[in-house]
């Protein structure tokens, strides 16, 4: 019954539990500031949050550990991700710094700010406290509740305006107001035409049955790779593989097969020859 | 009968009002309304002449309250008229001469289409200068007497048009401004020492106060009454008054407004008979202006400002009188009435004379005018004799008076003063002579001069209806001759009249009060010294004028006659000094306010601009630096509490 | 609870101002009537509270007390004495002449010109300042009149920044240029002004531990509120300087010529005329009132500042060249005269002030439309661009005269009688200042009399050739006013009676009697 | 051991978080850090409700943690059209707020 025990004491248990995850914390939150890429810095707050769950458990807050967990870790942390991958998860923004003098500005301000509150903690002597039993005693749950539902109602409703206001408002922000008709195929068709370019659509990315991944650009007949196959995104952030090279040396390997069954020889560099001539 | 004496300011004030805000519509009339009304507040004064020649000798002053007029605790300012002798005489003399000169204005002004302004501005002269001589206090004298400046300022600037007319305007104000200063400061005086400045309490209460605050206060009183009467050293603008129209100059600047200074040291006689050094300084004044006058009057060529001249010379006698004290009081105001008559007669004369001569001034080109204006002539002839002091006429007995009032002073001033008096009678008969041989007799110089109509100094009438070719000599209308014969008429008869069992001594002389000096001279000798100075005069003019032919142009002459010709340089002295000084003064002051008080601001403005500017660099605009402060501030707000609960 | 008469005269030109401001661009004239009939029962308004005011009665009447911002003791209380209703009536009293002047100074610039000028934006800041200018008037709270003392400023920044005569000499982008240099320079110089002010404000609460004047007053009368000397002196001059720049006194003017050039005749009429005198008010009632001994020991100063500025004022106004600027520093001196009178400390030179504001008021009210009429006739301010208009346009010319020779404070018009009684006021506690001041009215004669000469006489410009005389809404303008000034030169009585006794007091809270005379002449 | 050192850690990570606003560029790494600091916050807040034997530090929590949903959702939006009209995520580029 550690719950128990948490709730009157903190036991060794906890303080191990306390110094582990905790440095864990702490660097999870340096990992977040200082990761090159957001997605990165996102996962490992995400890791923070998570042992700041089990560190609410360990205080007694089953209710926000809970809470933590679910709505945080997993929702906000996962809404942050999706804008991520809105924003694109471009090549990592530098951390070099533009402004004159910011860095350490912010550091200095950082580094006194934290001794300070340090500081202050420290002779706020704080050494007895009476732990959260009692309030615990019938449920964690229903002693919230109990707050929740009676002292602290009004502002319970007000964040309940606040949230469906927020949601409005996101709607609102990102929602964009089209201004002139959407084209149908046809017209998109014909504008193609007009354009005189790709009249039929794109080749399709992948290789005969081997890849068709879509990662993949097609290739050539003379199996150089087709960059008009593989979707611009992908060019982009140079994720196009290119299985050229590969393709071809399974090509040669099949010929050298077959003239070792044909016992040919003197004709062996012919299709070479073609290839070259065709790839020039 | 007390209640008259506001109708008396009441009637032309109603004209002036009448005039100047009715409007083109009374363009006809407008002259007859004021004329009738000047009239009817001569008509009125009469009536309380009678009235006052129907008492005693002792209350004979009336006193009229209307309204309290600024109550300010301690410091009360009524608006009393007080009527005795001695404004009544003003009263007489200002309607008497003022309706004459209304009348003749009718005639003189016919061609100007602003007649119906002119004669508001007129009524209101009359208006104001009706209230100087009524006022029952100081403050209430105060507003007559910048009432007169701004009615002399108005007429003197007439015809606007001209610069020279704006700018004499302009300059008589000024000069008068400076001795209204002396007025207003007199005024402070007397308030602090009496508590008052009503006539009364002041004078009663005179022995009372200090004789170095009485001192100034006389002082100051004479500082005003040069500035009004174009004394020593505030004359300049007497001369460029000549720009005016001519009755303006008969009437303003010979027979009133310029003797009110006289009245005020009369009216303030108590005062003056405290303190025996300002009275020393008002006869010096006086003498000194007396030849000043003199001598520039018998340099003008300008009829006008030769005849200005020998005003300022008259007034200079009066004034010299009045600082003799209780001896002279009697006879500055009894040759200020005689003056009155024949000095308005005589610039009637001359506005006759220029309108006869297409508004000519320059004596110079006048000449043998005897047979073609002979009322002018007669006229004119007897304002001269009265004026040179022919015995028998008025000029006669009050100059003569005055001369041996000088002798009666006493002492080696009595003999300097009554030296310089004798001096005056002498010159004052060159000039006159001059003027009067330049203008009636000799060859007729006007004559073939088909060019030289165009006058000396633009004295050319608005509506310029003579062509300027050669002017053709004639009699005036009637409305012009009459006001002539009956000032001529008056310079003849006044003086004999007011000698007449020295009625006009005992008339006055409660008022001002009166002593008989005993001058070292007999008055014989000095009659008889008099008359024979006087012969020398005109015998000098007739040897230089009148045996031979005055040059059309005037000679260079010599030194002094050209100082005089140019006022003895007083006007060039200001010029210098006041004119371009204060010019210069008044640039670069608005070039240190420019500069210094708003540079220093502006550059307070600059300097704050700068320094934001530099501020600005912190706004980048990138939120993260935004961020770092606000971040550093909240570490500072952390240390901050702890240090709190640290100590 | 008597109907709050003191409040409805505020209120109602602050209504009106909205109301105004409501109108739509396309009723533009309707806008302007609006404005006319609202300044019309506002005076109206007034004119009921001159009656009701007892001369005879207590200090301040028609008061009224609401609790406002109880925290701190600030209490919404009016109450009118002597001097305040009497600005109130002026106030009130210019407003309409005002309205009528600018009838058509903020129309629509003909095409071409790219400045929108609102005009029912015009009228309602107009309204909008008479409404704060009255309340300051009426205000008996610090906090309260300090509150309007500011925010005056925001309806004058746009009316000097926004509106200038329609044509002008150099051209529209310069004109507009100088005008906003001009709008923040008025602003900048007021607001530090009033910044000091607040801190002397806050400070005074501090130390008093309220805002309502008759409190403080009374409390330093009876002695239970002491105040160090250092204390009341630095108060004493926080107060004073934003009340020397809004009046202004040298060498706070130099916003002043700015403001009153570069905006229209109206408006500068109404920052001379109106706005300014909160200033000088202020220093009679809060300076005075608040800090009797610091004024004492201030007095030298301020008077030698007051005289700096009558003298100064006076030999710039000689020196200008532009109309508009030559009124402006005519004007400095005249504010110079109405300081001198306060700080005279006798009740000739504070009841001198006093009517001195009133007819300073009305005075520079008629000299500067008429100029304003000119100007927007000739489309220029320099003097040099006029001359012979006499010939021409003889009413205008007279008008124009007739201010000028007010503001030269002829004896018979009403600025005579303010001015001797200053002047005599000073001279009876500082002869020496008042003598040197008298040089004043010299230099003034020099200034106005210039000024007429170059314009109005002399041969006829050919510019000025075909100028129109005045039309009858001028006419309108101009007229009242001149009458009002000759009623109140020869018979100021009424006003006077009103006065006194609200100087008296001041006096006496100030601890000052005047001087005895040497010879008890009256008894 | 004692609680103390939940605060500790939560001091830390808040810190961590905090100085991660300020270096990093891109907006949903800031976005991150954010959250982080909200949760070294919750942490603290369940440490004191440990401490004081009660629950409403939990309720805090509670609350935070809806808030910062709430608040993630906006924010994310915002970066999303952020993203769209200017083609970056990067703080730094939107710097308009300059004079």
């Amino acid at each position: 019954m550690s719950a128990q025990l948490a709730a009157y004491s903190t036991s060794t248990g906890e303080a191990f539990q306390f110094w582990v995850l905790g440095t864990v914390a702490v660097l999870g939150a340096l990992s977040t500031v200082f990761m090159k890429r957001a997605v990165h810095s996102a996962l490992s707050l995400a890791g923070t949050m998570i042992v700041l769950a089990v560190f609410y458990l360990a205080n007694g807050a089953y209710f926000l550990g809970i809470v933590q967990i679910v709505v945080y870790t997993g929702a906000i942390m996962m809404l942050f991700l999706f804008v991520v991958m809105l924003v694109g998860v471009t090549a990592a923004d530098s951390l070099k710094e533009t402004i004159k003098g910011q860095r350490w500005l912010a550091l200095l301000c950082g580094v006194g700010f934290g001794v300070l509150l340090l500081a202050g903690i420290a002779n706020a002597s704080l050494k007895d406290f009476e732990g959260i039993g009692q309030a615990n005693a019938n449920g964690n749950v229903e002693g919230l509740a109990a707050l929740i539902f009676t002292k602290y109602v009004f502002a319970f409703e007000i964040t309940g305006a606040l949230l469906i206001t927020a949601a409005v408002g996101a709607m609102v922000l990102t929602h964009r107001e089209r201004t002139e008709r959407a084209k149908t195929q046809r017209e998109l068709s014909e504008e193609r035409v007009r354009a005189g370019k790709h009249v039929p659509p794109l080749p399709a990315p992948g290789v005969y049955a081997r890849h068709n991944a879509v990662d993949v650009a097609g290739l050539l007949p003379d199996g150089t790779p087709s960059e008009l196959t593989v979707s611009k995104t992908l060019r982009d952030r140079g994720q196009v593989r290119d299985v050229s090279a590969e393709a071809l040396s399974d090509l040669r390997a099949l010929e050298q097969r077959a003239e070792e069954r044909l016992e040919r020889t003197e004709i062996d560099s012919a299709p070479f020859k073609r290839t070259e001539e065709a790839s020039k | 009968m007390e209640n008259l004496i506001a109708l008396l300011i009441a009637a032309p004030l109603l004209g002036a009002a009448v005039l100047l805000v009715g409007g083109r519509r009374l363009d006809a009339v407008g002259h007859w309304i004021g004329t009738l009304l000047a009239a009817a507040s001569f008509v009125i004064a009469v009536v309380l002449f009678a009235g006052l020649l129907g008492r005693s000798g002792d209350d004979r002053t009336l006193i009229q309250h209307l309204f309290t007029w600024v109550p300010v605790e301690s410091f009360q300012a009524d608006v009393t008229f007080r009527l005795d002798q001695l404004s009544m005489t003003f009263v007489l003399l200002i309607t008497g001469v003022g309706s004459l000169i209304h009348l003749y204005s009718v005639g003189y002004m016919e061609h100007d289409e602003r007649r119906r302004r002119f004669f508001g501005y007129l009524n209101l002269f009359l208006a104001a200068m009706l209230l100087l001589v009524l006022a029952d206090n100081y403050l209430l004298l105060y507003v007559g007497w910048e009432g007169v400046g701004l009615a002399s300022y108005l007429l003197i600037g007439f015809w606007q048009h001209k610069p020279s007319a704006a700018t004499a305007a302009k300059k008589a104000f000024l000069v008068n401004r400076v001795g209204d200063m002396g007025l207003s400061i007199a005024i402070m005086l007397m308030f602090t020492t009496f508590g008052t400045f009503a006539f009364g309490p002041v004078f009663g209460h005179v022995t009372d106060a200090s004789q170095g605050k009485l001192t100034a206060i006389a002082l100051m009183l004479l500082l005003a009454a040069c500035g009004k009467s174009a004394q020593v050293p505030l004359q300049s603008w007497l001369g460029d008054a000549m720009e005016g129209p001519t009755p303006v100059s008969a009437l303003i600047h010979a027979a009133t407004m310029v003797t009110a200074g006289v009245y005020l040291v009369v009216r303030s006689g108590a005062i003056f008979n405290a303190a025996p050094d300002a009275q020393l300084v008002v006869t010096v004044v006086g003498a000194v202006t007396l030849l000043f006058g003199a001598i520039v009057g018998c340099a003008k060529d300008d009829i006008k400002k030769a005849l200005a001249g020998s005003t300022m010379s008259q007034i200079g006698y009066m004034v010299l009188a009045a600082g003799l004290g209780p001896i002279g009081y009697v006879y500055a105001i009894m040759h200020l009435v005689t003056h009155g008559f024949f000095k308005a007669g005589l610039f009637l004369g001359a506005g006759s004379v220029m309108h006869g001569m297409n508004d000519e001034v320059d004596m110079r080109k006048f000449g043998g005018l005897r047979k073609y204006m002979p009322i002018t002539y007669w006229t004119f002839g007897l304002g001269y004799l009265a004026i040179i002091g022919f015995p028998g006429l008025s000029g006669f007995f009050s100059k003569d008076k005055i001369i041996e009032s000088a002798f009666a002073k006493g002492g080696t001033e009595g003999w300097i003063l009554g030296a310089v008096t004798l001096i005056g009678a002498a010159v004052t008969a060159y000039y006159m002579t001059r003027v009067m041989l330049m203008t009636f007799f000799g060859e007729e110089r006007w004559k073939h001069r088909a060019t030289a109509g165009e006058s000396v100094d633009g004295h050319a009438a608005p509506a310029e209806h003579a062509a300027h070719a050669e002017p053709h000599p004639h009699e005036s209308p009637k409305t012009m001759t009459i006001p002539m014969i009956v000032l001529a008429f008056g310079s003849v008869f006044a003086g004999a009249l007011f000698t007449w069992g020295s009625s006009f001594l005992h008339w006055l002389e409660p008022v001002t009060g009166h002593q008989e000096g005993d001058s070292p001279l007999s008055t014989w000798t000095i009659t008889s010294a008099t008359f024979v100075l006087m012969l020398i005069g005109v015998g000098a003019a007739y040897a230089q004028y009148g045996r031979r032919p005055v040059p059309a142009v005037a000679p260079r002459g010599s030194l002094v006659t050209r100082a005089a010709r140019r006022d003895l340089l007083q006007d060039d002295f200001n010029h210098v000094v006041l004119v371009r000084g204060g010019e210069h003064l008044t640039r670069s002051l608005v070039y240190v306010d420019h500069t210094l008080v708003d540079g220093v601001v502006n550059g307070t403005a600059a300097s704050v601009g700068g320094l934001s500017g530099r501020l600005r660099r912190l706004q980048n605009g990138y939120a993260r630096s935004y961020a770092v402060s606000m971040f550093g501030g909240a570490a500072l707000l952390v240390a901050a509490t702890l240090l709190m609960r640290a100590v | 609870m008597s109907f709050p008469l003191l409040t409805a005269t505020a209120v109602l030109p602050a209504v009106g101002a909205v109301a105004t401001a409501a109108v739509p661009a396309a009723r533009r004239t309707a806008a302007k009537w609006l404005a006319l009939l609202v300044s019309l029962a506002t005076l109206a308004l007034a004119i009921v509270v001159l009656v009701r005011f007892d001369p005879g009665g207590a200090r301040y009447q028609l008061t009224e007390s609401h609790a406002w911002i109880s925290d701190f003791g600030v209490r919404y209380e009016l109450g009118v004495d002597g001097i305040g209703v009497a600005l109130v009536a002026l106030t009130a009293l210019l407003i309409p002449f005002i309205v009528l002047a600018g009838w058509h100074d903020a129309d629509p610039l003909e095409t071409g010109s790219r400045r929108w000028r609102p005009t029912q934006g015009f009228f309602a800041l107009i309204l909008a300042v008479e409404a704060m200018v009255i309340i300051s008037f009426e205000a008996t709270d610090v906090f309260l009149f300090y509150i309007f003392f500011e925010a005056m400023l925001i309806p004058m920044y746009f009316l000097i920044g926004g509106f200038g005569d329609r044509a002008h000499q150099q051209g529209e982008e310069a004109a507009s240029t100088q005008r906003s240099y001009a709008a923040v320079k008025f602003l900048l110089y007021n607001l530090v002004g009033g910044l000091i002010m607040l801190a002397a404000v806050i400070g005074l609460y501090v130390v008093a531990g309220s805002f309502s004047l008759q409190d403080i007053v009374a409390a330093r009368a009876n002695g239970s509120l002491h105040m160090a000397t250092s204390t009341e002196r630095w108060l004493f001059l926080g107060f004073f300087f934003a009340f020397a720049v809004k009046a202004p006194l040298w060498p706070l003017h130099t916003w002043l010529p700015n403001a009153m050039g570069e905006s229209t005749a109206p408006v500068a009429v109404l920052i001379t005329a109106v706005v300014d005198k909160v200033g000088t008010f202020a220093m009679l009632r809060y300076c005075l009132q608040l800090f009797p001994e610091a004024s004492k020991w201030a007095t030298p100063v301020i008077l030698v500042l007051a005289l700096v500025s009558i003298v100064y004022g006076a030999l710039l106004a000689v020196g200008q060249r532009d109309i508009k600027r030559l009124v402006a520093y005519a004007s400095i001196s005249h504010f110079g005269f109405i300081i001198m009178g306060i700080f005279a400390m006798t009740s000739q030179g504070q009841s001198g002030a006093t009517l001195y504001m009133v007819n300073h008021g009305i005075s520079t009210a008629a000299l500067m439309l008429v100029a304003g009429f000119l100007i927007s006739r000739r489309g220029s301010r320099l003097i040099s661009d006029y001359g012979g208009v006499q010939k021409v346009a003889p009413v205008l010319a007279g008008t124009f005269l007739i201010g000028g020779l007010a503001t030269l404070s002829l004896p018979g018009l009403a600025p005579f009688v303010s001015e001797f009684l200053v002047l005599v006021g000073t001279f009876t506690s500082h002869p020496v200042i008042g003598i040197i001041a008298t040089f004043g009215i010299v230099l003034a004669a020099l200034y106005t009399l210039v000024l007429y000469q170059r314009t109005m006489t002399g041969p006829v410009k050919p510019e000025v050739s075909a100028m129109p005389d005045l039309r009858v809404r001028e006419v309108a303008v101009v007229a009242p006013l001149i009458v009002l000034l000759i009623f109140l030169g020869v018979y100021p009585k009424p006003i006077a009676d009103i006065v006194n006794p609200a100087v008296k007091q001041t006096l006496s809270d100030v601890h000052k009697s005047d001087p005895k005379p040497d010879v008890e002449a009256v008894k | 051991m004692n609680p103390v050192n939940y605060l500790y850690l939560a001091a830390l990570l808040f810190t961590i978080g905090a100085t991660g606003v300020l270096i990093r560029r891109n907006a949903i790494v800031v976005f991150m850090c954010i959250e982080l600091m909200l949760n070294a916050c919750n942490l603290a807040f369940v440490t004191f409700s440990r401490m004081h034997g009660n629950l409403d530090g939990q309720v805090i929590a509670f609350f935070t943690m809806v808030v910062a949903a709430a608040e993630v959702v906006v924010g994310l939006a915002i970066i999303v059209s952020l993203f769209r009209s200017r083609h970056s995520a990067s703080v730094d580029d939107a710097s308009l707020m300059k004079l």
